[in-house]
């Protein structure tokens, strides 16, 4: 079963597209990263599969429905973001029980283990608490859920990294245990990229790519070595990154389709052959340019 | 951790070498049952699709067998496999890179071959 | 995970029940405004003075008419309150659709409106009361019974929900765009200035209700009235995206 | 100014309403909040039933109630009867007066041939006093203080008054008023909410009850002196009967 489908979607603020031809679909149970730039129409994005916001054309299916004002998609579903707006006057306690209330999966045991492992007091209030702290009360919540469908928008805003650590490895464990579809997005893929089944990965808001994270580990080979030799070797691939480095050495990161033997043979002409960590892969992707900042100071 | 997972290599692959070295070190024997996708995901703390795809990979092996419901188990010939496979890939690409390094460092065949006999003279002596 | 199912009337239920609490502080404001009615009541409603060479009276009238106003304003600024953003978005925090969202908060409305007209009457028994230990019982006045306080708590709970109804449809009417909050007074005080001091049109409407002396039919008109403010409210703003 | 007050009062209803209501994402502190909030609001519901049980208990139901009588005629008859008052005091007959009080009544034996009067004003003016040189009266002034009492929706506030003080020194009579008297009296409306469904009045929303104040502070101080008796006096106010040889 899909859980999301969207085809050809867009969502257009006044001139601007945040949000261009998205075409895709979530399977059930996956957790995927949405993975771009700041700025990229990943929140917005969420934010039309949450039903908060219209869709301008294009289609969006979530649970078999549009998820704008639909009850079906708002009680399966949960949204979790540091902009999460809780009433100032309930207590932590309180809105764990308000919580409760809603969802029908909930689990109580899970929120209040959490809550007291992450050291809250019962009678804190959600506007007192700092940055990192609201996030990580925001996550217990979108856990102990337990929604068909998890939607977290940079879920670990100003957790410090032992608490995102903590975070991400009970994300895990709940997964393992009651398997769900996860989204989370993020502007980093290297801190959730083990979590990840799969990346969807946008870029000011189109679509760049929907793959495994092992196919994107494999997606992409890093070649170093004298500048002709290399240009040689990657005539007619798709390059994501070139830079030259001292006199006469390229590294390039360029689309992994070559065959082994050329490979074999590339090494024995002196190039060094490494793989691309997915993290590099997806700065390079979403650069606006090929080749980054130092384009900008590239005056030639 | 026993996988260091930062490694470029996709984690499947890494999962299924460290499975592999399991087997050869007989911490799982013959027609025991390795660790499940989820187990495996819990250690490792990664996604338990990764998982099943690390597992997959010594099941397309004959490493592994499936039992319906039950998990999965080492076959009788898991450990001849991985034996035969790293001799012929690993070995194989090694002495590739040896040979390589060799080239580039002006050294010469004797010299290569001397090398290496001095160095498991070594081993056979500490032992 | 398995699906869940639910629909509007349940919802609704567990979007009230949460309302509720979360919204509780909407009372202590509603506390804090009949107080301070209260202390403003001390002062008398109305007072005549009769005087010639030998005495000087001075009646001073006591009421709860006072407290009763000051919560009509109190149910419309919270009903206004009750439709901005913040409060919205709190519901999208969790399960609602925007039916729910509405439906829930007019109950909640609805349910203060009634809390804040029993207080209310209880609080101008309280004035009387207050009154009569310092007036060493020197009074005079219209008898208040059992029967006149049910009618009084009555019509009391009715004007308030008269007041949060149209607080509510200005309060949507305000989200509906970023202009409304200046097109709105601009739009209320042109008419005002443009219908004069003597307009006929405000006064009619305004003595719709307070000329109506018998209080079936006042019910039935602020419940019309109401309702059509609230039917109107959720009609215009089913489609408003929260979260921006 | 006065029409600054309204306004002023809205503004701090709307900002203690938003401020106790309003919601926001930034760090507030919050000091009422959860169980204290619900105590502090069970505690004022508490407080406010226990004044609507003491409003019951108390007497109050036996004040008289206002509106009871018809504002014209009740003005009316209360015009008639201060007339008659006065029209009566200068005829002589003012004892014969239904409803008429007496508030202070003084007999002084008297030898003298000259009576001195001293009608004294105070801050809110003086009394009336009339004077009859009656045949048969010998040595003796009565004095007696009439008034009309005090009656305010038809309780009988009378006694509040506070009389005349008249004395005589020589052949001086001295009348001094008393200090005014203040008395406050509360007025318990109705909340318009009950006013305008309730059977009695209808539609009332004056927020000052139709209050009937009655015969109230109408003075005359009634002098009989004997006949033979030469009455001076520099004071205003006076007035006689039955003696034309007065000059003032």
């Amino acid at each position: 079963m899909n859980v999301i489908e969207c085809k050809e979607l867009s969502k257009v603020y006044g001139n601007t597209n945040a949000i261009e031809d998205l075409s895709f679909t979530i399977e059930e149970n996956k957790i995927t990263g949405l993975i771009g730039r700041n700025g990229a129409g990943k929140t917005t994005l969420l934010k039309i599969l949450a039903g908060y916001l219209h869709k301008s054309t294009g289609e969006v299916n979530v649970l078999t429905e549009d998820p704008f004002n639909s009850l079906k998609v708002s009680s399966n579903m949960i949204f979790i973001d540091d902009q999460m707006t809780l009433p100032e006057s309930l207590t932590l306690l309180e809105i764990l029980h308000s919580a409760k209330m809603f969802y029908k999966n909930w689990d109580m045991d899970l929120a209040l283990r959490l809550f007291r492992y992450f050291s809250f007091h019962d009678n804190q209030l959600h506007g007192s608490l700092s940055k990192g702290m609201r996030s990580t009360f925001n996550a217990i919540v979108g856990l102990s859920a337990r929604c068909k469908l998890t939607i977290l928008d940079e879920p670990t805003t100003g957790m410090d990294s032992s608490v995102r650590k903590d975070f991400y490895r009970a994300l895990l464990k709940e997964y393992i245990d009651h398997p769900r579809t996860i989204i989370i997005s993020s502007h980093l893929l290297n801190e959730i990229e083990d979590l990840l089944e799969d990346v969807l990965l946008i870029k000011e808001g189109n679509l760049l790519l929907h793959k495994s994270v092992d196919e994107l580990k494999e997606m992409a080979i890093g070649l170093k070595g004298k500048s002709n030799v290399i240009k040689e070797i990657i005539q007619g691939k798709e390059v994501f990154y070139r830079n030259t480095v001292g006199k006469d050495t390229t590294y390039v990161a360029v689309e992994n389709s070559f065959p082994n033997e050329l490979l074999q043979r590339a090494k024995e002409n002196g190039i060094e052959i490494s793989s691309v960590p997915t993290d590099d892969l997806c700065v390079y992707l979403t650069n606006r340019t090929k080749g980054g900042i130092d384009d900008v100071f590239n005056r030639n | 951790m026993i996988i260091k997972l930062t490694d470029s290599k996709p984690i499947y692959i890494q999962i299924a070498e460290w499975l592999e070295t399991e087997i050869l070190s007989e911490n799982f024997k013959t027609d025991e049952k390795i660790y499940s996708q989820y187990q495996l995901a819990e250690m490792l703390n990664i996604n338990p699709a990764t998982a099943a795809k690390g597992l997959n990979v010594l099941v397309d092996e004959k490493i592994l067998y499936k039992k319906r419901g039950l998990g999965m188990f080492v076959s009788i010939d898991a450990k001849e496999i991985i034996l035969t496979k790293r001799k012929n890939e690993t070995l194989k690409n090694m002495v590739n890179e040896l040979v390589l390094e060799a080239e580039r460092l002006h050294v010469r065949e004797d010299e290569l071959f001397q090398m290496i006999k001095t160095t498991i003279k070594q081993r056979e002596e500490d032992v | 995970m398995y699906l869940t199912e639910t629909n509007v009337l349940e919802t609704t239920k567990i979007l009230y029940k949460y309302k509720l609490n979360a919204y509780l502080n909407a009372l202590s404001a509603l506390m804090f405004v009949q107080i301070l009615a209260l202390f403003f009541s001390f002062l008398g409603v109305g007072s005549m003075g009769f005087g010639s060479s030998t005495v000087n009276l001075q009646v001073t009238t006591y009421s709860g008419s006072m407290v009763i106003v000051f919560s009509l304003m109190w149910a419309f600024i919270i009903s206004i309150t009750m439709t901005t953003k913040p409060y919205r978005n709190s519901d999208f925090s969790f399960v609602t659709n925007r039916v729910t969202s509405h439906l829930s908060s007019i109950a909640f409305l609805i349910t203060a409106c009634i809390f804040a007209g029993v207080t209310s009457m209880l609080m101008g028994l309280l004035l009387k009361v207050i009154m009569y230990f310092r007036f060493g019982g020197e009074i005079i006045g219209s008898h208040v019974g059992v029967t006149d306080l049910f009618i009084g708590i009555s019509g009391t709970v009715f004007y308030l929900i008269l007041l949060s109804s149209l607080g509510y449809f200005v309060g949507v009417l305000s989200q509906l765009h970023k202009m409304m909050k200046f097109i709105l007074p601009i739009v209320f005080f042109g008419l005002l200035f443009v219908w004069g001091p003597n307009a006929k049109l405000p006064s009619e409407i305004v003595s719709f209700f307070i000329h109506e002396s018998s209080l079936f039919l006042f019910i039935l008109k602020v419940v019309g009235t109401s309702l059509l403010f609230y039917m109107v409210s959720i009609l215009i703003s089913n489609r408003l995206e929260v979260r921006q | 100014m006065g029409a600054f007050i309204p306004l002023m009062i809205i503004l701090i209803i709307v900002i203690t309403s938003y401020t106790f209501v309003k919601q926001s994402n930034s760090r507030t502190k919050k000091f009422i909040y959860g169980q204290r909030l619900r105590w502090m609001l069970s505690s004022y519901v508490i407080v406010l039933l226990l004044g609507g049980v003491t409003f019951f208990i108390l007497p109050v139901q036996d004040f008289p109630e206002t509106s009871v009588v018809s504002e014209v005629e009740d003005r009316v008859t209360n015009e008639a009867f201060i007339d008659n008052f006065y029209d009566s005091a200068f005829e002589g007959k003012i004892d014969e007066v239904d409803g008429v009080v007496v508030s202070k009544h003084l007999e002084f034996p008297f030898e003298e041939e000259e009576l001195f009067l001293e009608n004294v004003t105070s801050d809110y003016g003086g009394i009336m006093m009339i004077v009859e040189k009656k045949e048969g009266v010998a040595s003796e002034i009565i004095a007696t203080h009439y008034s009309t009492g005090l009656y305010i929706q038809g309780e009988d506030f009378t006694e509040k008054l506070s009389s005349t003080e008249i004395t005589l020194s020589n052949h001086t009579l001295t009348v001094i008023p008393p200090e005014q008297t203040e008395i406050r009296i509360a007025d318990f409306g109705r909340e318009f909410t009950i006013a305008q469904f309730a059977e009695k009045d209808g539609s009332d929303l004056s927020t000052t009850a139709s209050l009937s104040v009655q015969r109230m502070g109408h003075d005359i101080i009634y002098v009989i002196v004997p006949e033979q008796v030469e009455v001076t006096s520099t004071s205003g106010n006076i007035h006689f009967i039955n003696d034309e040889t007065y000059v003032d």
